[in-house]
């Protein structure tokens, strides 16, 4: 019994569903409309599985009981389609809304090309200087990162940023942030590329004004915080030291 | 393994007697249902060789100077003179379905060979088309024989693509033209041995509406590729 | 009721020994035969379903290597969709009830039905030979350029799907002619089950977009063997025109997946509540809205793929249209409990499994289509949990519910229900704990197809391996069981269930021409009065 | 789906209709006369209207073909509905595939992936001068000694692993591109097909050209450029310019065809890594497997790789690795290899430095 108690509390811990932290104003608005979502899905469940229990229980086929005899009701048909159709329209325009501050990047963003190959990240900047796995961005700044790859489909995902977006051989695409937590935010790849696709990890490194002075100028800059410090006291306790071997802290 | 039960029987004069399926009331319903069942097949090809036709508006949307430039290298004349093949084809098998339906056999057995010797000239005419295709490099994407047609590749690079949907296209097209053949040699030999008539001829039928559809496609293949305006 | 399972003359021992199955073309045989096949793949593929969990026990590598699991993760997907969930419901359930619900004594074209089964064992046959080679580590939906430049034998699978896609056009043409041509005297189209509503969409679908897949396909092999470079963009192609012409039959696949489901599920309610079924123009007509709508939302899988913003607006707009029918079908089955005598056999406890599991899947859907909350989720474990939600908890549990509906009218022999009642408890309990934590994890940014995944998800995952073996003990106690009761099991009288459509008004198991007097039908199939 | 209803009326009862040969010609006759219109019209350049003009005459042929000889008009109007549908579902598909593939804008990658755009130094880097020499010995260093040797003999620490071996420059027999200054270019510009020599094309022209000088100084006696070789590169040598940078508006397509050669290592035959659990955390197994594990693979046996020009090599795997120095590897590490794909790590302590070469000798 130890074992299923001491596994549950854990589960509970894990349950507390939090999102990555809010590394830029978006994310803050997408979160809104993310909780928005989650907590109507919960009044439909509620509302229907519920409903569903309760007429179960309620309406038992207990002998000498007589269903009656009901095929239908307009009115009520009328409703539950019309009211979903408008609280989804709604709900697609907000998310339209959102996504367009998402997706189309300020005109003045600091531009940086980003190379996608088979199993690693290179990114360019505007000086020539090429970085691998590490991308360093100035802090509330906006940078827009223009990306192709030389070989299959990527994507370049950073969840603390809630931008994604696939890096396309023979295409551009792009995707843009204004990083507001210094620090460092982990990235993926989330298109599937073959052997080390789950290794193809990097970091966007955010560097507050002086330390992003000093790297451009190529002096040495102390090593950076992770920029989710919840996520390693989360990680020292649930995790033993040695289990894990893959850890890019 | 036909289940030759209590189904109903349908007969004419000098054929062999057709026995209706059990599971339908008459010939009349186990024609209606097969016809149907026909042209939903059809809507299978429409789509699956739509597919192609898809791909094709892509390209020809992103690189039509491309398309201009490549289908120069299509001889208009062949294209034209299969198409007149095929049409004439879809003739004589239209009359073929006809003649069953009247009874005349022979006529039948005859139109019916010209429609596969139709299909035979179009096949040899297709074979001089890839075999110049082959010889002069113009193959889809990888193979294409960038030393040959240098100045092809050099003013329009993803002109293997054209070569590409051409393969694809003629070729795909070709198959169904050699299934068609096969076929329709298929009903030759029933109608040989007496079955059809004009109590029962659905097979013919459906085999020329096959054998249209195929001729169909062509009539859409031939603009598309040879005459790119 | 003279015709008890084991005495009488019925389909079973209409013709003995193994050739009279194989060359049989009675549309119930061929059912059966398809529900065997299509069980035993769902065996192997839950069998790989297993082996990734197994392998998420641990962030880096717990029991194979990433080559492996980039394998498995693809044999597990291939094997289920093309295997086991387009061919399930209407393969096998539909085969056996369709023409008896119609009153029909076979399907339009008998030899043709068996040419779809051998078809489909023969493209499962070809797509599973790959195991014995390099295999194919492409994932199923064989993405360019990844699937053209691996050099594992993609090329066998794409062959077997290619192939196995054909059994699923001519099972559909073979339904829609059917349905047409051979209804019983009186059975008009407001008279039709929704059961055969639900599979007669389902039949358009599949004859629509099926051909689709078999030209993407084909282009695949292609551009594997000759480079013909139309999705290969070093040779000028377009990796996401390969997306495009993939969606636009895997998006309408799932709902050749759901369809019938919601049909069994329209079935069982009304028959277990004793009441007529709430609704019923609506339900046929969403069956045909959704029918309908399948073919212009694919774009949604697409949202980050690089795809124009205005492609995005359109696919996401329409995407939200889907949600409105699959809403009506699930407030009017709730109705249909309303003021209902409920009896909870194992078939109604399916049933309420499947109202749980694809609510959930349905609401999620939602998450998916919304354009700014996609872009988060995509490509996470938040959408693995969406579609196991809507196809396990959607199909797998109306697929259950089903075979044990029908099952005293296929076997003649009634199941445990003690035994029913556990396996739904462990199926609904392992399903939940397998798939609820992957929504968080997946929210929190983990994404799919990860053969390692960094510590902080450790214990999400480690919950839902727990779960998987939960769902999978009570999924091999179903097979165990019903294997036991198909046998052993008490006979089961004609209309066990008191149901009202016409295949409940032959004997269990039902003779080789289905009926002894060929019925007429005189009013509508819920016509539950007290 | 409209329906028909029980089909006990006997409409069309056993008569079905029969085409009469008569109509049979007279289609045909039109099928033929919009055939000759087809192509006579090509011939004209309407501009834009030229494509709906040929799909509607096409359109009229394929409605003849249905109506008549398929015998879609009187048949029951089921037929009809059923197969023009499936043009609407074609429809549906070109429209909204074409809604995201028309309307992306000007995405697409033109020319190959160049490096920074700094700026060029030399007028004419295709002549040959000590200054463009020496550049090209500096870049020669970080880019081609591990498979070409310091000295450019071909006996690079990679070069045993090599099959064919890296070029000696110091011969003149082998050259497959010959080894003029331009020839030298064009090799730096797209590999070599079939060989591991990777494609430069991620470097500037002008740092090409030096290397190709550098080359050409190893043995004085290659001969010179003659101005058709220099046209060959697309190269005009009256003008000044960045030596030959206007490549093709696209990946070259030779290039492109290079790229099917994949090494498929076994991952079964490489040796397991000396599992060693008790290794103490953040030693040379953990920053292995952390780090080089995406390229070098999980055992060191070099992970599936693709040979588009850069193909990570599994070194470890290699004999004449066994007896690298320290200091070498540690170079290698550190400063990683420009122009291939091995980055440097250069935040490595000596220490953790020391715990991964032993570990990597373990691996072996």
């Amino acid at each position: 019994m130890g074992f299923i108690l001491k596994f549950l509390t854990n589960s509970a811990y894990a349950f507390n569903g939090h999102l990555p932290i809010q590394a830029t104003e978006v994310a803050k608005s997408w979160d809104d409309l993310w909780w928005f979502l989650v907590w109507l899905s919960v009044f439909f469940f509620i509302l229907c599985v519920g409903g569903m229990i309760y007429f179960a229980l309620k309406y038992k086929g207990k002998p000498g009981v007589k269903p009656t005899y009901i095929t239908g009701n307009v009115p009520i048909e009328i409703v539950w389609t019309a009211v979903p159709f408008v609280l989804l329209m709604a709900i697609f325009v907000w998310g339209w809304v959102v996504y367009v501050d998402m997706t189309r990047p300020p005109t003045d963003a600091y531009e940086i090309r980003v190379v996608g190959k088979q199993w690693l990240w290179q990114f360019q900047y505007d000086d020539g200087r090429t970085t691998v796995n590490e991308l360093y961005v100035p802090v509330n700044k906006p940078v827009k990162l223009t990306m192709t790859s030389t070989d299959v489909l990527h994507s370049f995902f950073v969840p603390n940023f809630r931008v994604k977006s696939d890096v396309v051989p023979g295409m551009f695409t792009n995707v843009w942030f204004e990083a507001t937590v210094p620090g460092k935010h982990q990235v993926f790849c989330t298109e599937y590329c073959g052997t080390s696709h789950s290794l193809m990890l990097a970091k966007v490194i955010a560097l507050n004004p002086q330390d992003w002075e000093a790297w451009k100028a190529g002096k040495k800059i102390p090593d950076q915080p992770n920029a989710d410090p919840v996520q390693d006291q989360q990680i020292a306790k649930d995790v033993k030291p040695a289990t894990s071997v893959v850890s890019t802290r | 393994m036909s289940d030759a039960h209590h189904g109903h029987v349908v007969e004419h004069p000098g054929s062999k007697p057709h026995v209706v399926a059990h599971h339908f009331n008459d010939a009349d319903h186990e024609f209606d249902a097969s016809k149907q069942g026909m042209w939903v097949f059809m809507v299978t090809e429409v789509l699956m060789l739509g597919g192609l036709f898809v791909a094709y508006a892509i390209f020809r949307g992103l690189y039509p100077e491309m398309f201009k430039a490549a289908h120069a290298y299509l001889s208009v004349k062949m294209g034209a003179t299969n198409t007149v093949v095929l049409l004439t084809s879809s003739l004589t098998m239209a009359m073929a379905v006809s003649a069953t339906q009247r009874g005349e056999r022979n006529k039948a057995l005859g139109l019916l060979a010209a429609t596969v010797a139709l299909a035979g000239v179009f096949l040899v005419v297709k074979y001089f088309e890839y075999s110049h295709k082959i010889h002069s490099g113009l193959l889809p994407g990888g193979l294409f024989g960038t030393e040959q047609n240098a100045e092809l590749i050099k003013n329009f690079p993803k002109a293997p693509l054209f070569f590409s949907l051409y393969f694809m296209m003629t070729g795909i097209h070709g198959l169904h033209v050699v299934i068609g053949m096969g076929l329709i040699l298929w009903i030759m030999k029933r109608t040989s041995a007496k079955e059809f008539g004009p109590h029962f001829y659905t097979p013919v039928e459906l085999v020329g509406f096959y054998w249209h559809f195929v001729d169909l496609v062509w009539i859409y293949l031939f603009p598309l590729l040879y005459l790119v305006g | 009721m003279g015709h008890s399972a084991t005495g009488g003359h019925n389909y079973i021992n209409h013709e003995k020994g193994l050739w009279s199955w194989l060359s049989t073309l009675d549309h119930k045989r061929i059912g059966l035969m398809y529900l065997f096949s299509v069980l035993t793949f769902f065996l192997m593929g839950g069998f790989f379903a297993t082996l990734l969990r197994i392998e998420h026990l641990t962030g880096g590598q717990t029991i194979m290597d990433a080559n492996t699991y980039n394998r498995v993760f693809t044999y597990h997907g291939a094997v289920m969709v093309f295997l086991v969930i387009i061919p399930a419901i209407p393969g096998a359930l539909g085969n056996f009830v369709l023409p008896m619900m119609l009153g029909a004594k076979d399907v339009a074209f008998p030899r043709l039905n068996l040419a779809s089964y051998y078809i489909f064992m023969a493209g499962a046959a070809i797509a599973l030979s790959a195991l014995l080679f390099r295999g194919a580590d492409s994932g199923w939906t064989f993405y360019t350029p990844y699937s053209t430049s691996t050099n594992t034998t993609v090329i066998l699978f794409v062959l077997g799907a290619f192939v196995a896609g054909f059994a699923s056009i001519l099972t559909g043409l073979n339904f829609i002619i059917t349905v047409h041509k051979l209804r019983a005297e009186g059975l008009t189209w407001s008279r039709l089950p929704l059961f055969i509503w639900a599979v007669y969409a389902t039949s358009i679908v599949q004859v629509l977009a099926t051909p689709v897949l078999a030209i993407t396909l084909l282009l695949l092999i292609f551009e594997r063997v000759a480079q013909i470079g139309i999705f290969d963009p070093a040779l000028g192609g377009d990796a996401v025109l390969f997306q495009h012409f993939f969606w636009f039959y895997s998006h309408p696949a799932v709902y050749i997946m759901i369809l019938p489901a919601m049909g069994v599920i329209s079935e069982l309610i009304p028959v277990f509540s004793r009441k007529p079924i709430f609704g019923y123009k609506a339900i046929a007509l969403s069956s045909f809205g959704i029918a309908l709508v399948a073919f212009v939302v694919w774009g949604h899988h697409m949202f980050v793929s690089g795809q124009s913003e205005f492609a995005n607006f359109l696919f996401s707009i329409i995407t939200m249209l889907v949600a409105v029918p699959t809403g009506v079908k699930v407030f009017s089955w709730i109705g249909t409990m309303y003021k209902g005598a409920i009896r909870f056999n194992a078939p109604m406890l399916y049933a309420f499994g499947f109202l749980e599991m694809f609510t959930i899947g349905g609401l999620t859907g939602v998450f998916c289509a919304t354009l700014a909350v996609d872009v988060h989720i995509t490509d996470t474990y938040f959408v693995v949990a969406h579609f196991h939600y809507v196809m396990v908890g959607g199909a797998i549990m109306a697929l259950l519910g089903g075979i044990h509906y029908w099952f005293p009218k296929m076997t003649g022999r009634m199941y445990s229900e003690a035994s029913a009642k556990i396996a739904f408890w462990l199926v609904l309990v392992g399903f939940n704990l397998t798939f609820f934590p992957q929504f968080i994890v997946g929210s929190q940014g983990m994404p799919r197809r990860y053969w390692s995944y960094l510590p902080e998800f450790t214990r999400l995952n480690q919950m839902s391996t727990v779960g998987s073996w939960v769902l999978a003990l009570g999924l091999v106690w179903t097979a165990v069981y019903l294997w036991r009761d198909m046998r052993k099991g008490k006979p089961a009288g004609d209309n066990p269930w008191e149901a009202q459509t016409l295949e409940w008004q032959s004997p269990s198991p039902p003779p080789h021409d289905n009926f002894i007097k060929v019925p007429v039908v005189t009013d509508w199939p819920y016509e539950y009065r007290s | 789906m409209a329906h028909d209803h029980k089909h006990d009326d006997k409409k069309h009862g056993h008569h079905h209709y029969v085409l009469p040969n008569s109509l049979a010609f007279k289609v045909f006759g039109a099928l033929i006369f919009l055939t000759i219109i087809t192509v006579w019209t090509a011939h004209f350049d309407f501009g834009a209207f030229n494509f709906p003009l040929a799909m509607f005459i096409a359109t009229i042929k394929a409605l003849l073909v249905c109506m008549i000889f398929m015998n879609l008009k009187n048949d029951v109007k089921e037929n009809s509905v059923i197969f023009f549908t499936s043009f609407l579902f074609l429809a549906i598909f070109i429209v909204l595939t074409g809604s995201d593939i028309f309307f992306r804008g000007d995405v697409y990658v033109k020319g190959p992936l160049v490096a920074g755009a700094s700026k060029s130094k030399f007028k004419k880097p295709w002549v040959s001068t000590a200054e463009l020499v020496a550049h090209g010995k500096e870049l020669f260093g970080q880019q081609c000694t591990s498979c070409h040797g310091a000295e450019g003999l071909g006996n690079g620490p990679a070069a045993a692993a090599l099959v064919p071996p890296p070029r000696n420059f110091a011969q003149n027999a082998g050259w497959k591109n010959g080894y003029k200054p331009s020839q030298i270019f064009k090799t730096l510009k797209e590999g070599i097909k079939g060989s591991s020599m990777a494609s430069f094309a991620t470097l500037p022209a002008e740092d090409r050209w030096a290397l190709a000088h550098y080359v050409v100084s190893i043995n004085p006696a290659h001969a010179k450029d003659t101005t058709s070789d220099l046209a060959a590169v697309g190269v005009d040598p009256s003008k000044d310019g960045m030596g030959g940078e206007s490549s093709s508006p696209t990946i070259p397509v030779s290039v492109a065809m290079a790229k099917l050669a994949v090494a498929d290592i076994n991952v079964a035959v490489a040796s397991s890594v000396a599992k060693n659990p008790d290794a103490p955390v953040g030693s040379g197994a953990a920053y292995y497997q952390s780090k080089c594990v995406g390229c070098h693979g999980v055992s060191g046996e070099g992970a599936l790789v693709r040979n588009m020009g850069v193909s990570p090599k599994a070194y470890l795997k290699t004999g004449s690795l066994s007896g690298v120095p320290f200091d070498r590897f540690k170079s290698v590490v550190t400063k990683g290899l420009p122009g291939d794909v091995m980055p440097g790590y250069g935040n490595l302590s000596n220490a953790q430095l020391q715990d991964l070469y032993n570990y990597v000798k373990s691996a072996r």
